[in-house]
C-alpha cells in the first residue's frame, strides 16, 4: 500500500505530515515517544536555551475558550539535559526527532544549537520568538529582519550537517521579509506560527490578570485562520518548506496548510483541544480525504491555492 | 466548574492546626474521588490540590503547610476571592471491600473517596497513616468512623507505626479486594509491592503527585518516565497496569524548568 | 436613581459604555437609530473615505467559528452621503454619534475629516488601518508611528473643535509608541483595536480561499485577549481615554476592558454572535455586576487591574 | 449546512431555458419556505438565492440569469464544487387559506412553499405571473397543480395580466384569510395596497430582496430606511405589521457600496 502522507521535509523523510509542536509534551524521552507512537510524523522537542530556567509562575497555561494563553517564560531544563533526552529518545524510537533552541542575546543562538547538535536531531529548530532583551521595545527577534537573518546565519556557521528551521511569529511587519532574511542566510526550512498576540484575560472580581505574566501567546483553533495566511505570504516570497503551525486540529485543516504552502504540519494545542489521539485521527481522515479524491501524494496539493 | 478560570468566594475555613486547614467554596461540581483542581492565590501562584470533600452546594479543599505557597494560603479566610478550576484528571473508582491507605495530606482524597463509598453503601476500611497526630484533619469526623485505624510514628494517636504495616494483619482478618493509596511515593510504592505480594496480585489505584502546569496535558511536565503517561490526565490515580514500564519511582520529581534534580539537589517535604 | 453605567468619553456623555463599533450597521441613519434605541451609548458609522466605492466582491464577511472574517474593501458611499445619513441620525436621536473616516493617502485624512464635520458628528474617529499603498510592504497606516502622528496632527489641524480619537490595528511592532504618537499630536481618544491578522480560510474542495479578497481580519470572541492586552499596553503609556473594542460580547468582557483601562467599549461582531439584544443584555448585566458590588460608577474600575 | 462556508457538488441541474435553471444539492436542512442560501461561485461572487424546493436528501435552488453573476451561473454543471451557506432569515408561514402570488423567479420560493402547504394539507390557491411563457419554470409540474393559476403579461401562458389583477375575483370567489407574495418591489406594494383596501386588512407575507453582503445581519448593507429592519435577518419575509415606518418602498436600492443610487442611475431588471 502506498503511504499517501508520507511526506519530505527538507530531505527528512517522514511518515505523516503531522509534527509534534515544541512546547508540548516536550520535555522528556518518554512523552516524545509517546506522541512518535500515537502517529506523529516528527516529534519537536520543547525548546531549550543554555541554561535551566524555571520559569513564570502559574497560571502559565490558560484555557480561554477558543485555544490556550501561554507564558511559560522560557521554562526549559537547559540544552544539556535536553541533550540527554534526545539522545534517550533516539534509542526508543525512529521516528525524526526535532530540537528546539532559543538564546537570550543573538550570540547565545549559535551556542546552544553547537551543543544540542550533540545529540543528533532530525532538525534543529530555532525559536526567534523569544522577546529580544537588548531591543528598544522589548519585541521578539522574529520581529526584526536583520537580527532573524543575523541568527541564521550564525546557527548555519556553527552547524552545517542537520537541516535548520527557523520558528516565526507573526509579531512584525512583513513575513515576506522575515522569510527572505532566513531564505538568504542558509535556512533549510521555516516554521510558522509561533502563538500568536500575546493577549491578555482579566479576572472581574480579583481584578488582575489571570496569567502571572499578565500577558502570553493565544494558541489554538482561533489561530488557525492567521497561521494560514502566514504560511501563504511565506510560500509566496521563499521557496523553503515549511512546518505549517497554528491551530491545526482536523485533516481538513492540514489540506488547508498544505494548500497554503506547507510541507509539513504543526499539532500542538490540539493535544489539548482533541486529546492525544489526535494524530491518529487526522491521519485517517487525511488518507480518507486524499483517498476519495485519488490524491495520492501530499506534494500535489502543496500550495494549490495559490491562484 | 470547567478548565476556565473562575473566581470564587472563600465560603468558610476549617482549621485543623496552624498549618493544617480545609476551604470550602459554593460551588457544585461533578467529581470523582482522586480528582484535582487548581487553585490560583492571586498575585502568588496557582498550584494542584485533590478535592477532599464534596457537598450539596460546597466543595473542599484541605491543604498543607509545606511551602511558600502552600504557607500563604493559610493567611486565605472567608470572602477572600481565589481561582478555581477543574475537575481534572482520574479519581478512584470505589469498589466494595475496599481498603483505603492514606499517609498524612494524602488522606484528603481519600476522605471524599470515603464519603463516596459510604453514600453508594459500599463496605471498605481506611487505614490512615501520619507521622504526628497534629497532622490529622478531621479528627472528630474520623473518631465516629468505626472503619477508620488510625496509626502514627510517634504513637501520638492510634497505634505506633506506618499505614502500611497493618496491611498484613487486616487482609488476614478479611481479604482486601482493592487497595486504594495516597500519601508520599515511598507509602505507594510499598502499598504496590504488598499487593504484589500476593497471587494473583491484590488490584492498587494509586494517586500520584508531579509538578504540574498546565493540568489539561499539554505542557508535558507531569509525564513519567519510561511510559509518558500524564499524571495530570491519565493520573493522578493510577492503576497497577498503568505502573508497569515506569521507570522513575521513587526518584526526585522534575521541577519547574522539567530538569530531574539529581537526589542530593532534591529537597523532601512529608 | 443613579445610572452606573453611565461615563464620560473625551467629554461627550455616553448613558452607557457601549459604543456601536464602526462597520457594524452603520451604513444608514435608520440602522444607526435602531441600535441607539436598543441601548448603545454611543453609535459610530461605517468609515467612509473621499470617493464612494464598491469595496470587493462576496465572500467578504466570513463566520468561522470564533467571529468573523472580513475584508470588505473599504466600501463606502462616500463621504457626501454620510453626511447626509448623520444629519439624519442627528435629527432622529440624541445618543452621539461618531464618525468613522479613512484616507487613501495621509493628505486624504484631514479633507475627509474636515467635510464629514459638516454633519457635526460627537467625535470623529480616524481609521489607520487600511493599508498604505504607498508603503514598501502595503503595510496599514497603524503600523507606522510617524504615519500616525502625521495623520493625526494634520486632522487634529483641519477639525479643531470636534473630538478627535485615533483607531488602532494591532499590526504594528509596538502600540505603546503609536499610542504616544497620536497623544503627541493631538488625538483626543484612542479606539483599540481593529479587527486583527489578516487570516486566511481555504476551501479544501475549491482548493482556493474563501474570501473574494483571500484574506480578511478577524473580530469577534478570538480576538477579545488580544484587544485588552493591546488596551492595557496603551492604558500604561499614554492617558487618553480609551474605547477599547475586540471581541466583546457580555458584561463581563466589558469589564475585563475597563479593568485593563478602558472608557468606553466598542461592540461589533457581537451583534452577528449574541443579536442586536446584546446591547440591552449587556447593560443589564453590568448594572447589576456594578450594584452587587456596590460600585456606583465605572470610572472606579477603569485601569485598577493595573497591579 | 450553516452559516460556515462549505462546498458542495451540484448534483443535477434542470434547464427550465437557456437563462432559467434549478440547481440540486446533495444536503438535508432544515429551512423553512422563504429562507435563502449564499451560493459561492469560486473565483466570481458569493449571492443570495431563496430555496426552490427541499426535498429527502436535496436542495434546490433556481436561479434567472439577469447580471454577470447569474448569467455565469448558466454554465454550472453537475459534479461542479460550489460553497453554499444558510439558510438564513426569516421566510413564509404556511397557513390555511393562504394564497401565494408570484411574480417572475419571485415563484421560487412559492413552490418551496407550496410543497410545504401540501404537505401539512393545508388549503391554498397560488398565482403565478410571468412576462412571458418563457420565464415560467417548472411548467410540467405546475400544469398537474389545480392549485395553480398562470397569468402572464404577454398572454403566450394562462390569461393575460398580472398576477395581482386577479386577487379581486379570487377573494370574491373565495375569500382569501393570507397573501404570501414573492416577487418585483412593485408587486409587492400592489399586493400590499390590495390587502389594505379591506377591514380588516387581509394579513400579508411578503418577501423583499435588498443587496447583500453578511447574511448574518451585521454589514448594515440590507438595512431598510425608517425602521432600520434587517432584510437578511428580520425579513426577507416582512408582516404588514413590520412593513409600517419603512420609508424606501419602491426606491432604488443601495447597492455595494451602501449608497442608494437617483432614480436615473438605477438600473432595474425584471
Ligand atoms: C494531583 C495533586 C493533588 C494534590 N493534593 C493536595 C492536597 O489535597 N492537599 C495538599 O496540601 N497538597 C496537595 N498536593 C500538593 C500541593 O500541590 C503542593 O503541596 C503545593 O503545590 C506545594 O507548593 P508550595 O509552594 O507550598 O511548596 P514548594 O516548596 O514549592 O513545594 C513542595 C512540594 O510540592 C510540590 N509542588 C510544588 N509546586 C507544585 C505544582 N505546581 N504541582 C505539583 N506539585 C508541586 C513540589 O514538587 C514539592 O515536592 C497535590 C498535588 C498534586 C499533584
Ligand atoms: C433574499 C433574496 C432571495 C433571492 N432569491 C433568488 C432566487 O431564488 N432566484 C434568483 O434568480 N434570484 C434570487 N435573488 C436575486 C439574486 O440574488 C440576484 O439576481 C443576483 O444577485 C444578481 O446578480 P448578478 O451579478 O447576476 O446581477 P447584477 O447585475 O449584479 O444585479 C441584478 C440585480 O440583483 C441585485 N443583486 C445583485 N447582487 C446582489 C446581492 N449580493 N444581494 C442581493 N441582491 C443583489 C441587484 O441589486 C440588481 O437589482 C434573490 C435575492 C435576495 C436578496
Ligand atoms: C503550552 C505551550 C508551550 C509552548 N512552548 C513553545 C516553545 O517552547 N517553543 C516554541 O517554539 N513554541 C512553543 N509553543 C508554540 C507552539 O509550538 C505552536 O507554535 C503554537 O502553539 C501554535 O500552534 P497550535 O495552535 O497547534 O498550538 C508553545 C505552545 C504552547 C501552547
Ligand atoms: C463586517 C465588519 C466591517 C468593519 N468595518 C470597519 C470599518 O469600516 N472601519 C473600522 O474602523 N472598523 C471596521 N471594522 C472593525 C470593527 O469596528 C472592530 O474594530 C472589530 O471588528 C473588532 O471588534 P468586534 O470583535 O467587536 O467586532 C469592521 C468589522 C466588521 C466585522
Ligand atoms: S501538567 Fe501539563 S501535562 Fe500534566
Ligand atoms: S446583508 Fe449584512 S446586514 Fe443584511
Amino acid at each position: 500500500m502506498i503511504n499517501r502522507l508520507h511526506v519530505d521535509l527538507a530531505g527528512i523523510e517522514l511518515a505523516s505530515p503531522l509534527v509534534l509542536a515544541s512546547g508540548v509534551m516536550g520535555l522528556s524521552a518518554s512523552s516524545l515517544e509517546r506522541v512518535a507512537e500515537l502517529g506523529a510524523g516528527a516529534v519537536t522537542a520543547k525548546s531549550c536555551g543554555l541554561e535551566e530556567r524555571k520559569g513564570h509562575p502559574c497560571p502559565a497555561i490558560l484555557p480561554f475558550g477558543f485555544g490556550l494563553l501561554n507564558a511559560v517564560g522560557l521554562a526549559n531544563p537547559g540544552v544539556d539535559e535536553m541533550v540527554a533526552e534526545l539522545r534517550a529518545f533516539r534509542l526508543l524510537s525512529d521516528v525524526p526527532v526535532i530540537a528546539s533552541i532559543f538564546g537570550k542575546t543573538v550570540e547565545e543562538f549559535p551556542e546552544v544549537a553547537a551543543r544540542i547538535a550533540e545529540a543528533r536531531p532530525a532538525m534543529i529548530e530555532v525559536n526567534v520568538s523569544c522577546p529580544n532583551v537588548a531591543g528598544e521595545f522589548g519585541q521578539p527577534f522574529s520581529s526584526d529582519p536583520a537580527l532573524v537573518g543575523e541568527i541564521t546565519r550564525l546557527v548555519r556557521a556553527r552547524v552545517s550537517d542537520i537541516p535548520i528551521s527557523i520558528k516565526l511569529s507573526l509579531q512584525c511587519l512583513s513575513l515576506a521579509q522575515i522569510a527572505k532574511a532566513c531564505a538568504d542566510n542558509g535556512a533549510d526550512a521555516i516554521t510558522a506560527i509561533n502563538s500568536v498576540g500575546p493577549g491578555m484575560i482579566i479576572d472581574p472580581n480579583v481584578r488582575r490578570p489571570v496569567l502571572a505574566n499578565r500577558m502570553g501567546g493565544l494558541s489554538g483553533p482561533a489561530i488557525l485562520p492567521l497561521a494560514v495566511r502566514a504560511v501563504w505570504e511565506i510560500a509566496a516570497a521563499v521557496s523553503l518548506p515549511i512546518i505549517g503551525t497554528g491551530g491545526v486540529e482536523t485533516a481538513e485543516d492540514v489540506v488547508q496548510m498544505v494548500l497554503a504552502g506547507a510541507t509539513a504540519v504543526g499539532v500542538g494545542t490540539a493535544v489539548y483541544t482533541r486529546g492525544l489521539e489526535v494524530f491518529s485521527t487526522i491521519n485517517s481522515d487525511l488518507h480518507v480525504f486524499m483517498q476519495e479524491r485519488g490524491i495520492t501524494s501530499l506534494s500535489d496539493l502543496k500550495g494549490a491555492a495559490h491562484v | 466548574m470547567s478548565e476556565y478560570m473562575q473566581t470564587y468566594q472563600v465560603k468558610r475555613v476549617l482549621t485543623h492546626n496552624e498549618g493544617l486547614k480545609s476551604f470550602r467554596f459554593d460551588r457544585v461540581i461533578e467529581a470523582a474521588p482522586g480528582q484535582f483542581v487548581l487553585v490560583w492565590l492571586p498575585g502568588a501562584d496557582e498550584k494542584p490540590f485533590a478535592l477532599s470533600g464534596v457537598f450539596d452546594h460546597e466543595i473542599e479543599i484541605t491543604v498543607k503547610a509545606v511551602g511558600p505557597f502552600t504557607k500563604q494560603f493559610m493567611n486565605v479566610k472567608a470572602g477572600d476571592w481565589v481561582g478555581l478550576r477543574g475537575p481534572f484528571g482520574n479519581g478512584f473508582q470505589p469498589i466494595e471491600g475496599m481498603v483505603l491507605v492514606g499517609g498524612g495530606i494524602g488522606n484528603a482524597p481519600l476522605r471524599y473517596l470515603a464519603q463516596c463509598l459510604r453514600e453508594e453503601k459500599l463496605l471498605f476500611r481506611w487505614v490512615i497513616g501520619v507521622k504526628t497526630a497534629e497532622d490529622l484533619a478531621f479528627r472528630d469526623e474520623l473518631a465516629s468512623m468505626p472503619e477508620v485505624t488510625i496509626v502514627s510514628e510517634d504513637s501520638s494517636i492510634g497505634k505506633k507505626g506506618r499505614a502500611v504495616d497493618v496491611l498484613a494483619a487486616m487482609n488476614d482478618h478479611e481479604p482486601i479486594i482493592v487497595l486504594a493509596a495516597s500519601g508520599p511515593e515511598p507509602m505507594l510504592l510499598a502499598v504496590h509491592g504488598f499487593a504484589n505480594t500476593f497471587s494473583p496480585d491484590i488490584p492498587v489505584q494509586l494517586s500520584f503527585e508531579r509538578y504540574m502546569k498546565c493540568a489539561v496535558g499539554i505542557c508535558g511536565q507531569c509525564c513519567l518516565d519510561g511510559t509518558g503517561l500524564r499524571v495530570c490526565v491519565e493520573g493522578p490515580v493510577l492503576s497497577g497496569h498503568q505502573l508497569q514500564g515506569v521507570t522513575e519511582w521513587g526518584r526526585p520529581h522534575r521541577g519547574p524548568s522539567g530538569r530531574r534534580p539529581t537526589q542530593k539537589q532534591a529537597v523532601h517535604h512529608d
